[in-house]
């Protein structure tokens, strides 16, 4: 039924694990679908057959931490229509966020032998800090719904589902015990994007905050009651630094804490 | 009197009020360059439409989502549901792009009506800015087939620029009758334009009605409004003639989504259309 | 000048002055008529008038040179047209423009200054008036820049 | 439409269905058995997660034997003791509204064909459920569902359908949660109204058995299966004393004179700025609490795009896209969140349903992360005017 050019995808990869690119290729049920739906125009790592761009959609795994990805990411922009960054290291810099914070020369030294031969910027960025970005699905990995929802929702014309309200809702939705009020266990569900389906505190564990800050996120609340539970300035200062400790309000929460 | 204009409006309790009805796209009427007109009727035949002037319909986009839309057409044609929309969000984007023969769901009609009958025997003036004058379009057709049960009617109306004239072909015709006088501004214009330029509050001091013996009905962006009943106030028109018509996020306009609370009201089924006393203690109060 | 007395008087603008202030104003006083599409004003000239409209439409514009004029606000019946006469350099910021034909007053403002500096009882009665249409024309400025609609 | 039930069973007392009964801890099993077996799931309180939640049971041993809970601001702790009461707790962090105005439901089913489609609503009926272990602050918030979903001119037949297939068992409570204020509130400790049968849980000198009374035709009809005994004037006296003393144990409060018009005289007051800096706008408290009614919709569509639903789920004022309209939210700081939370629950629920939405249950202050009290966030507000005033003087 649908009209005859299928839209074209492109994936691409930065600064990385691959985990979210692995969440397009777990969509094992829907994968069929999406091949039916769209023409995938570039996924090195799903296969090596190469279309050239312009791309429809774009979505681009990774952050920005070397000077030739900082070039990479234009001629990746200018070749899409649509840009959709995915996953924490994509939208925040990502775990290797944390070398923000310290001596990149220093960490290169303790790990290669020869790191005068590393070419490497002192910061890891998110893609909005290099072009525009049309839509942002956070999480780490991002959640393989949606990532289904996102396809579909631009294939179909609406806007994705993905409210960026905390991870309570979730929570309390599907009848999960909250593990700070019943259990005492330190978690950033309360200032944290929903997406992940609650899946931690689901299995008596805080939330990591996987899908970075939730709108208007008072995290200086949540440190304040941490406090209040015990935990020192150092166990809330490694909270904030997870996946996406180079977001905005975490990093924030995460400098008010120094000591 | 007026109390009786904003009762609530009972469509059909017993269906699901959850559940649309699928009606066809008749016509399609590109009003400017970011509104359009569709014209709708049953997708199986079925029962008139009636609604009252200043109602709204819940509109469905197949699997894009649902949108409130006042009502615009004439309520005498009973045969054909009319709904002006401003292509400005996902579903209403969605919806510029409907062709004739296309479906939609509707649900509705919904919510309280402007005060036709009890202005019956005064003044009228309509006050409208911007795609406000879409809900206010049913109650002027109402009011000119029954002129002669009203005094003075004045339309006012303000839009951006010359080109967001909604209507304009009708207004001009409108405007050629001698029991009605219409008064438009814009708030913007190069070119050609001769009309008036300013905002719309402007031309309330000179507009000929008798403020004693006035019912305003007004509708437009929040502000705009909050100046019209400033300016309708300084001209000795009593608070209580004044009606207006309010916007808030809507899901379901049956009164179970809480979305539209407004204070104690609700939007959706002790409004749209609001008594100013109605709504005075609120509108001034920021984030309500 | 009897008729001209009339128009002073009756101009929603001097409503509730006095007659001995009306007869110092009306010695300032002469009737105009412009045509459609004529000129009033420019900016940049000295500005010595102002006018109540009797009847008719002016438009305020400033000139954009690419674009050429932007209508600012239009005035009409009952209404005043000017205050740069008010206040040194006493030089007009906009153009105006007939849009219809237009009957007015026009008032001289050297005179008018004179005659104020000299009562300052009309002077106050006078920038009375100014200051509410002054207020009113901010207000409908702010709004106007809101872009409201939007 | 069977939902009048509520209303008919509202003068449901002691005495106006019959004499109350009694029947011992063993028969609460038969009560169980005899529902199943007439075909209703039986619902009651579980130990879960560390909490005592809802969910399916199938004897009164799923119930939480022993468990007591201990409930303070964002705090819940459980302990097990050894004797086996078996609902010496008060309520836990989920309400019946998860079965009764479910937390998600598709409301909406859509088919495409080429240009055409069709929709139905889809919904499969109803099952016949019981809900043991229905509280009384629990029993007007149903009622007061009740009222948003039913009471006005058009009614949610989705929750008319669940409503109305559901049998209520409440059990009066005999003791108070530490976040419990339910007695000024006017909505508990005893059960009074609304309910099919209710048990108050008597403990005295080794003898362990529960009182009866019927508030409705159908709790009758359940009961008459049931060997229960009339209940003596003791038996009486004693249910009387344990829920004396959830009453006295209550050690929170409401004082709800005037309240709707200090909050509307109070929609500035800069506590809800002081409240702003607390509140982390989690939407916890609106989730849990059982009156909440808030929801929003989510339209899905399936890739080829031939098939398109749309869901109805949990929706809280606490975020921002609840009050979205074209060019932004109207609540865009969490002050005005709160604000519109707390007087909507205390001032502006009464001019829309007659009655307050709060029952009083301080599921809200236990459960919200940081512990926000309710009731002394409308104490503040309440004392700030008598500061202004010059009724409080200050201290020095």
């Amino acid at each position: 039924m649908r009209s005859v050019a299928k839209p074209k995808l492109a994936v691409w990869k930065f600064a990385s694990c691959d985990g979210c690119q692995l969440s397009l290729l777990d969509c094992e049920d829907e994968l069929l679908q999406i091949v039916g739906a769209i023409d995938i125009a570039n996924f090195v790592e799903a296969s090596r057959n190469v279309m050239k761009g312009p791309y429809d959609v774009s979505l681009v795994e990774g952050s920005i931490t070397t000077p030739h990805d900082a070039e990479r990411i234009h001629k990746v922009r200018r070749q899409s229509k649509l840009l959709i960054t995915i996953g924490a290291c994509a939208t925040a810099g990502g775990i290797q966020a944390l070398r923000n914070y310290t001596d990149v020369k220093q960490y290169a030294s303790y790990v290669y032998s020869n790191p005068e031969f590393l070419e490497t910027l002192n910061k890891s960025t998110p893609i909005a800090d290099h072009v525009f970005v049309d839509f942002e699905l956070r999480g780490c990995p991002i959640s393989k719904a949606q990532l289904v929802e996102t396809v579909s929702a631009f294939l179909n014309g609406r806007k994705p589902v993905t409210p960026p309200y905390s991870v309570c809702m979730e929570c309390k939705r599907r009848g999960t015990v909250c593990v700070m009020v019943a259990h005492g266990t330190p978690c950033m569900g309360p200032v944290t994007q929903a997406g992940c389906g609650a899946i931690c505190p689901s299995y008596h564990r805080g939330c990591y905050g996987c899908f970075g800050p939730k709108e208007t996120p008072n995290t200086g609340a949540l440190a304040d009651q941490w406090k209040a539970m015990g935990i020192t300035n150092d166990g809330i200062v490694r909270s904030f630094r997870g996946f996406n400790a180079y977001a905005d309000a975490f990093r924030k929460e995460s400098e008010a804490h120094e000591e | 009197m007026t109390t009786q204009s904003v009762q609530s409006a009972v469509g059909a309790p017993d269906l699901n009020p959850m559940l649309p009805q699928t009606f066809r796209v008749r016509k399609v009427i590109n009003d400017t360059y970011d509104t359009f007109t569709l014209e709708l009727t049953p997708s199986h035949g079925g029962a008139e439409v009636s609604f009252r002037p200043g109602q709204f319909n819940m509109l469905y986009l197949y699997g894009v989502g649902e949108v409130p839309i006042s009502i615009s057409g004439d309520p005498s044609r009973g045969n054909v549901l009319v709904h002006t929309t401003r292509a400005v969000g996902t579903v209403t984007k969605v919806m510029s792009k409907l062709k004739v023969g296309d479906l939609i769901g509707v649900r509705g009609p919904y919510g309280t009506a402007w005060p036709v009958e009890e202005a019956v025997g005064n003044d009228v003036v309509i006050i409208a800015g911007g795609i406000g004058l879409a809900p206010l379009r049913p109650a002027l057709y109402h009011i000119l087939s029954h002129r002669t049960k009203y005094g003075k009617v004045v339309l006012l109306y303000g839009t951006r620029t010359p080109s967001d004239i909604l209507y304009r072909k009708d207004l001009e015709q409108l405007r050629s009758r001698f029991d009605l006088e219409v008064h438009v501004t814009v708030d913007r214009a190069m070119g050609t334009w001769r009309g008036n330029v300013g905002v719309v509050t402007n031309l309330i001091p000179k507009a000929p009605f008798d403020p004693t013996n006035t019912v305003a009905m007004v509708c437009g962006p929040e502000i705009m409004m909050r100046f019209t009943v400033l300016g309708l106030q300084k001209r000795g028109v009593a608070l209580d003639s004044i009606y207006l018509s309010l916007e808030r996020n809507m899901k379901c306009a049956v009164g179970f989504c809480g979305h539209c609370q407004f204070g104690p009201l609700f939007v959706c089924k002790d409004g749209p259309v609001f008594r100013y006393g109605q709504v005075r203690e609120f509108l001034n109060k920021r984030e309500i | 000048m009897e008729t001209l007395e009339r128009y002073v008087a009756e101009h929603p603008f001097f409503a509730g002055m006095s007659e001995k202030h009306i007869q110092l104003i009306v010695g300032c006083a002469s009737n105009v008529k412009y045509d459609a599409g004529q000129q009033i004003d420019r900016a940049g000239m000295e500005a010595n008038t102002f006018f109540l409209v009797r009847q008719g439409r002016v438009a305020v514009e400033i000139v954009n040179p690419t674009s050429g004029p932007i209508t600012i606000q239009t005035v009409g019946d009952g209404d005043v047209l000017g205050w740069s006469w008010l206040f040194p350099p006493y030089i007009h910021h906009f153009d105006s423009k007939a849009l219809d034909l237009t009957r007015a007053i026009a008032l001289d403002g050297k005179c008018l200054r004179q005659k104020c500096d000299a009562d300052h009882e009309l002077g106050y009665e006078l920038f009375k008036r100014f200051a509410q249409i002054m207020e009113q024309r901010i207000a409908s400025t702010r709004l106007q820049l809101m872009d409201l609609y939007k | 439409m069977k939902t009048d039930k509520v209303q008919s069973s509202s003068e449901g007392s002691f005495t106006s269905n019959g004499a109350p009964r009694v029947f011992t801890v063993e028969h609460l099993n038969t009560l169980i058995r005899n529902l199943r077996d007439q075909g209703y799931a039986v619902i009651g309180p579980v130990v879960q997660d560390a909490a005592i939640v809802y969910d399916e049971i199938s004897s009164s041993e799923d119930l939480p034997i022993g468990w007591i809970d201990t409930q303070s601001n964002a705090s819940y702790r459980l302990t097990k003791r050894a004797a086996k009461t078996l609902f010496n707790f008060t309520v836990g962090p989920q309400s019946w509204k998860k079965y009764l105005h479910k937390p998600s439901v598709r409301i909406l089913e859509a088919e495409k064909n080429g240009n055409e489609f069709a929709v139905n609503d889809a919904q499969p009926p109803a099952k016949k459920q019981a809900f043991l272990g229905v509280r009384a602050c629990e029993l007007h918030a149903i009622a007061i569902q009740d009222r948003v979903l039913l009471g006005g001119p058009y009614v949610d037949p989705i929750y008319a359908e669940l409503r109305t297939n559901t049998l209520i068992v409440a059990v009066n409570c005999e003791k108070a949660g530490g976040t419990c204020f339910c007695a000024s509130m006017g909505t508990g400790p005893r059960a009074e109204h609304g309910y099919d049968l209710a048990l108050t849980e008597i403990r005295e000198s080794d003898h362990h058995y529960f009182l009866i009374e019927t508030g409705s035709a159908l709790g009758a009809t359940v009961l008459a299966g049931l060997p229960a005994e009339v209940a003596s004037e003791s038996d009486i006296q004693a249910a009387n004393r344990v829920i004396a003393t959830a009453t006295h144990q209550m050690g929170r409060k409401v004082d709800m004179s005037e309240m709707k018009e200090i909050l509307y005289r109070n929609t500035e007051n800069p506590r809800w700025q002081d409240i702003a800096s607390r509140c982390m706008s989690c939407a916890n408290c609106t989730l849990v609490c059982p009156t909440c009614f808030c929801t929003t919709i989510e339209d899905t569509t399936d890739l080829r795009g031939t098939r398109a639903e749309r869901w109805r789920k949990w929706d809280s004022c606490f975020t921002m896209e609840f009050s979205y309209i074209h060019g932004g939210s109207i609540r865009t700081s969490p002050g005005t969140r709160y604000r519109q939370w707390l007087t909507h629950k205390f001032g502006s629920w009464g001019d829309q349903f007659g009655s307050a939405g709060c029952v009083g249950c301080g599921r809200c202050i236990t459960w919200c992360p940081v512990g926000i009290d309710v009731t002394e966030e409308l104490k503040a507000i309440r004392d700030s005017e008598l500061v202004e005033a010059g009724s409080i003087k200050s201290k020095e």
